[in-house]
């Protein structure tokens, strides 16, 4: 019973409980918060098991058509290597994460009530990119899209401060700009192919789309500006760095780990299922991409060398990730592909880690600069060590999580024969050890005063190190999620 | 359990026990650090008894990619750097006991232990790289251990050349993968032989300047003096031994188990490597002239030596390679003891200028003498070992047909007399200002480590069999 | 040529008065600096996506899509962008509501809705 | 608001949009209409009572905490009848393989679970529109 349900049960389950929190907006924040971090745990437990009836599947995809009625007439979810890999990001980020906002969020936000919105918000987002995980149907995609958005951004006013407020808004802004753009885009898929279920959209397409050419084109420019914008491809990226940088920690955790991700899993979706790789190729697409990716990578390094802040300087660092992953997305072979989603799956881990552990500092130090940062090594070692690793991870040093993406991305595009794409990752690589290893210099190795120590809570701690943890096994045997990677590429490239 | 991984294990466990030790518990610290490294070295010993006994012609470990190999070659660069490390083990317990950060010191001092040895037995390119980057991460916070304005601008650049070179050996081992399919070192070279295209051009190009940053060839060379702010163990071991070698080791590995003699003689790449290396050679040797600093001379030094391995190499010769490989042995040994002896200067007077030096012979007899000797043998007499190695190195520029390497090594060996007698004369004859009468301040925990290493370059001097007929025979052996 | 375009144009006229809605809110959402005009404009912009994908399910000639035995014989028009817009209206509408929550707020904090005074504002604050 | 006219308008038709929202709600499975546009009615009729009579007589009638907690049972709702189908053994949002009586077509009571889960969805937009009307006034008058 459970089991044939577990796809569509594993988003219900999250809405369900988003909505059952505004119940017990007068008790004692302890239960929400228990309560969330139980569903986070059964979340990951759906998706092992999910994953591995998949693998004994001879991982092929599930197909669940929502009410019983089959595609095209139904909606219809297909889970497969892609969505475990996205899935298991959620629920591997997404538990740590609320295990840290369980801690002082109380605080944070000021008042009772205020925490049962935020975890409703939280695991709206959740089940928003779950959905996008999971779903099969074009304008499912979009709805998802909106949930998230709209959690996206009231997650970042959730610091009632003037600031946060309007980063909100600005993003709000852009990210309904985009959706439109979003949505006009599937209006065009659907007028030319009269299908919503990808699938079926897909077959639909690969036969029309030499007859209307312009439309196909356009509607593919429409999803790329859409989902750049939400996903901050680089010209598109001018909301994140003050909305990453201005929401609570958590916050700022879960939307630079996740939901950027979210969107990019979802226009991988479009462009590979429906559109599919050949006539990706044969409309160029997959070059502009791939430029896209590397004008995003050296543009946004550059923009983070500049930031004093650090918040906004990891904020920035986020722009210029998601240019590997464009990157990856524009090679159109299985190594360069898979590399990007494991790349994908790896940064949500790191920059979820890095973010916390920024939080945690700045808010014990109060020490919101790189330049102010000396002394921290002491004052709080275990975060600092945490924040290091993952550094080092995010510059992608070998025996790290990072590292494996940068690896098969760069295997990629050699295959792909493009040098200037080789050179362009081992520039991002260089640019991001030049802007956190001064973090890590000033903290540990420029002379402070005498300082005393302020390490953070345990359970702050404790949710670092799981991620932590998870960079460095990634790091040293990716065999399992490399696997899932590489298979989700193959399916995505039809091989 | 192979005795490789014990000794690469081993020192990275001791440096992460040390690391947890508390800053004051220093004799305990100092039993764990000795006891770390010699155990280290001892498992070094112990495979290459296993291989130059010829019972095992090859020792190989294998786990996924963690690919662990010993020949001749790697074994080599592994007993060169985990014998000396021992003693300088030894000399930074004269040097160190003052200093506020031992802890992190001698932490990261064993951790780039182990992680130089795994360089060493590295059993495949990605291996190879991944201690290639730890290795400068590692040795980082050695070079700004003084922590001052000086030292971290140093550490900077150190970094920003080290990540570039790794940026560019990531490409090119990536490329190697892609173009030959596997990354392992096998008795031959890893790429295909006929693949004699411009793309190969260029991936040379990539490992050249992938390990030619630590190997310090021009222009690649300018983090290696201004690390020279390091405390004196740490400059003597990484920026005259392990670091410095790391970089040459690499490219013999490139050259001889990637590429392998004959693609690179088909590619016709060798005049400019040797042009690129003889390059370094007469300019290091001139920079060094005009070094008033004395540990900046002897990084200057460093950066001409090194090069005269690589010139070695590149003449893609048995000889060229014999030379090279003996001239690693002998230029580690002797600059390592001249940097202790500059270390012993400095800790004992406080002078660090050769102009400084007049005289200084009454007060430190022994570490001059010493550093005499080292220096004779930097310059290429009998009867210290380097006199070999250079004699190889001209013969196989000769035998190969570039009779104006000779002409390069003449000119540079005049050089080397030139840049460093005058700091002993300077030293035994000089009249300065000061006419210490304070006596002989030296201390046996940094002369002694000093002592055995001039006798044993002596010894290598005279019976230079001792290490030829194994180690450079077994090298030239495993590869020609 | 130039006939024959109008005529094309004037045989999709929903979908041209779709592009022109969209220009205009894109216009809206750029040109002013005012914050509710710029939220009235994306309102526009997502009107006009409603129309054309509305316009998309209509079939010259066909009938309201309730079942009736009388209409069987011309058809139906297509129910289901209908179906489908009604979600983005409903999506529409929580998008305004929140960001005219979130001007709200803005007002009270800064006394306007004018970006580039807020923006002057804030500047101010961070000296 | 004192105005006399504006009052008794809007009490003369706050019932009738009332009837009218739930007709459409309970007709949503037979003609135009549905969960949505007869939430929007009825909540609608809702927020015009508070704007004219002001928000102290409106959250009288319909408090916030109240709006919030049937804004979130709408949804819950909603979910319930979904996962009656997974309850039942067969898939989410089921509807006639559940064994729910599916009636006669175009009778009111036909369609089996349609109507249930219309009412659902008009609950959950006829109090989200409430509570939007209180958030935003809330907002401007502290």
């Amino acid at each position: 019973m459970i089991q044939e349900n577990l796809p569509v049960l594993l988003v219900v389950t999250l809405l369900f409980t988003a909505y059952l929190l505004p119940i017990f907006t007068k008790r004692r924040p302890r239960i929400i918060e228990l309560l969330v971090v139980t569903v986070e745990c059964l979340i990951l437990g759906g998706t092992l098991y999910l994953a591995g009836l998949i693998a004994r599947q001879g991982r092929a995809p599930i197909i669940y058509p929502a009410g019983g009625w089959p595609a095209p007439w139904g909606i219809e979810l297909s889970v497969g290597s892609l969505s475990i890999l996205f899935l298991l990001m959620i629920a591997g980020v997404g538990l740590p994460v609320a295990i840290f906002a369980t801690d002082g969020i109380t605080w944070q936000l000021r008042s009772r009530q205020r925490v049962a919105w935020f975890f409703t918000l939280y695991l709206l987002l959740a089940a928003a990119l779950a959905g996008l995980a999971v779903t099969n149907d074009l304008f499912n995609v979009y709805v998802f899209v909106e949930v998230a958005t709209i959690s996206c951004c009231a997650l970042v006013a959730a610091k009632d401060d003037p600031l946060a407020i309007k980063a909100a808004f600005r993003y709000l802004l852009l990210a309904t700009v985009g959706s439109g753009f979003i949505f006009a885009g599937i209006g065009l898929i659907y007028l030319v192919t009269g299908n919503l279920d990808m699938t079926f959209a897909f077959t639909e397409l690969s036969q029309r789309a030499y007859t209307y050419p312009h439309v196909v084109r356009l509607a593919i420019s429409f999803f790329v500006i859409g989902f750049g914008t939400k996903a901050a491809l680089f010209p598109l990226h001018l909301w994140l760095p003050d909305a990453h940088s201005a929401a609570l920690t958590p916050a700022s955790a879960i939307l630079s780990g996740l939901a950027v991700k979210g969107y990019i899993i979802a226009l991988a979706k479009i462009l590979y299922i429906i559109v599919g790789p050949a006539l990706l190729q044969a409309l160029s697409i997959d070059r502009i991409l791939l430029l896209m990716g590397m004008v995003a990578i050296v543009a946004g390094s550059l923009l983070a060398l500049a930031q004093d802040e650090l918040k906004r300087r990891l904020a920035y660092s986020t722009v210029a990730q998601v240019g590997y992953i464009f990157l990856g997305l524009g090679l159109m072979n299985t190594t360069g592909l898979a590399g990007a989603l494991f790349y994908a799956a790896s940064h949500a881990i790191i920059k979820a880690c890095l973010f916390l552990a920024a939080g945690a500092i700045i808010s014990r130090t109060g020490k919101e600069r790189v330049s102010q940062m000396a002394g921290v090594g002491r004052e709080m070692p275990i975060t600092m060590g945490i924040f290091t690793i993952c550094s080092f991870a995010l510059m992608g040093l070998p025996l790290l999580s990072g590292f494996i993406g940068k690896w098969n991305l760069l295997r990629g595009s050699i295959q792909a024969g493009s040098f200037l794409a080789s050179l362009v990752i081992i520039l991002g690589s260089l640019l991001c050890a030049g802007y956190l290893l001064p973090v890590i210099r000033t903290a540990y190795f420029v002379p402070a005063g005498t300082t005393t120590t302020k390490e953070t809570s345990f359970l702050q701690i404790s949710s670092m190190l799981i991620l932590t943890v998870f960079v460095i096994v990634l790091g040293i045997a990716p065999g399992p999620l490399w696997n899932l990677a590489w298979q989700a590429a193959r399916d995505l490239l039809g091989g | 359990m192979s005795f490789m991984l014990v000794g690469i294990l081993s020192a990275l466990i001791g440096g992460v026990i040390v690391a947890l030790l508390p800053e004051e518990s220093q004799k305990l610290r100092r039993g764990i650090v000795l006891a770390t490294c010699l155990l280290s070295a001892l498992s070094v010993w112990q495979v290459a008894a296993t291989i130059f006994s010829k019972t095992s012609p090859l020792n190989t470990l294998e786990w996924g990619i963690w690919q662990f190999r010993a020949d001749p070659l790697a074994l080599s660069y592994a007993l060169i750097a985990g014998t000396l490390w021992v003693l300088t083990a030894i000399y930074s317990y004269g040097y160190m006991p003052q200093d506020p950060r031992q802890r992190s010191f001698y932490a990261f001092f064993l951790l780039s232990m182990g992680i130089t040895l795994g360089i060493a037995f590295a059993g495949n390119l990605l291996v190879l790289y991944i201690f290639y980057e730890l290795l400068t991460f590692s040795t980082y916070p050695l070079v700004i251990h003084r922590r001052s304005e000086e030292a971290l601008r140093a550490g900077k650049k150190y970094i920003i050349y080290s990540l570039v070179g790794a940026g560019a050996l990531l490409v090119a081992i990536v490329a190697t993968g892609f173009m030959a399919g596997s990354l392992s070192f096998g008795t031959g070279a890893i790429l295909d032989q006929t693949a004699t295209s411009g793309k190969t051009v260029w991936l040379l190009i990539l490992f050249v300047i992938g390990f030619g940053v630590k190997a310090a060839l021009m222009p690649l060379h300018r983090w290696l003096p201004q690390a020279m702010v390091a405390p004196t163990p740490v400059s003597a071991l990484l920026h005259a031994v392990a670091v410095v070698n790391a970089g040459v080791f690499g490219l013999l590995r490139v050259v001889y188990s990637v590429f392998g003699p004959d693609l690179l003689t088909k590619l016709g790449v060798r005049p400019y490597l040797l042009v690129l290396a003889s390059f370094t050679v007469l300019a290091g040797s001139i920079v060094a002239l005009r070094q008033d600093v004395l540990k900046k001379r002897l990084a200057y030094s460093t950066i001409s030596q090194l090069s005269y391995m690589l010139v070695g190499a590149f003449t893609l010769s048995s000889f060229g390679l014999s030379g090279a490989i003996f001239h690693m042995l002998n230029h580690s040994i002797i600059k390592i003891t001249l940097f202790f002896c500059a270390g012993a200067i400095e800790h004992n007077t406080g002078k660090t200028r050769v102009s400084e030096l007049a005289g200084l012979e009454r007060t430190l007899p022994w570490t001059f003498a010493l550093f005499g000797i080292a220096s004779l043998g930097m310059v290429g007499m009998l009867p210290v070992s380097a006199f070999w190695s250079k004699y190889y190195l001209m013969k196989a520029g000769l035998s190969s047909g570039n009779w104006p390497l000779l002409l390069v090594f003449i000119i540079s060996g005049i050089l080397n007399a030139c840049y460093f007698f005058p700091i002993v004369i300077q030293g035994f004859l000089g009249t300065g200002p000061i006419r210490s009468t304070e006596g002989n301040k030296e201390t046996y925990l940094m002369l002694v480590p000093c002592a055995l290493l001039v006798v044993f370059a002596l010894v290598l001097g005279v019976y230079p069999n001792l290490a030829w007929s194994y180690l450079v025979d077994g090298v030239v052996g495993s590869f020609f | 040529m130039k006939v024959s375009l109008l005529s094309r144009l004037l045989a999709n006229y929903p979908y041209v008065a779709a592009f022109i809605l969209f220009a205009i809110g894109i216009y809206g959402v750029i040109a002013s600096s005012n914050l509710l005009r710029k939220l009235l404009g994306i309102s526009i912009m997502e009107s006009a996506i409603f129309l054309m994908f509305i316009a998309s399910g209509n079939i010259t000639g066909r009938g309201v899509p309730i079942v009736d035995a009388a209409k069987e014989s011309v058809g139906y028009v297509n129910p289901l962008p209908q179906a489908l817009i009604l979600t983005g209206i409903v999506v529409g509408v929580s998008t305004t509501a929140f960001a005219l929550a979130l001007l709200v707020k803005l007002h009270k904090y800064y006394g306007t809705l004018d970006a580039r005074i807020i923006y002057d504002k804030r500047e101010a604050d961070k000296h | 608001m004192k105005d006399y006219i504006l009052k008794r308008v809007v009490i003369l038709l706050l019932p009738l949009m009332q009837v009218f929202g739930l007709y459409v709600i309970f007709h949503g499975h037979l003609s135009p209409g549905g969960g949505f546009a007869g939430g929007m009615i009825v909540g609608l009729g809702l927020v015009c009572y508070a704007a004219v009579y002001g928000m102290e007589k409106g959250t009288d009638k319909v408090p916030d905490r109240a709006a919030t907690l049937i804004e979130s049972f709408g949804t819950l709702w909603y979910g319930a009848v979904g996962l009656v189908g997974v309850f039942k053994g067969t898939l989410f949002l089921s509807n006639k393989a559940t064994g729910v009586p599916m009636g006669q077509p175009a009778a009111l009571l036909s369609g089996g679970w349609i109507l249930v889960i219309t009412l659902g969805v008009g609950i959950k937009v006829a109090s989200t529109i409430v509570t939007l009307f209180y958030a935003l006034t809330e907002e401007e008058e502290s």
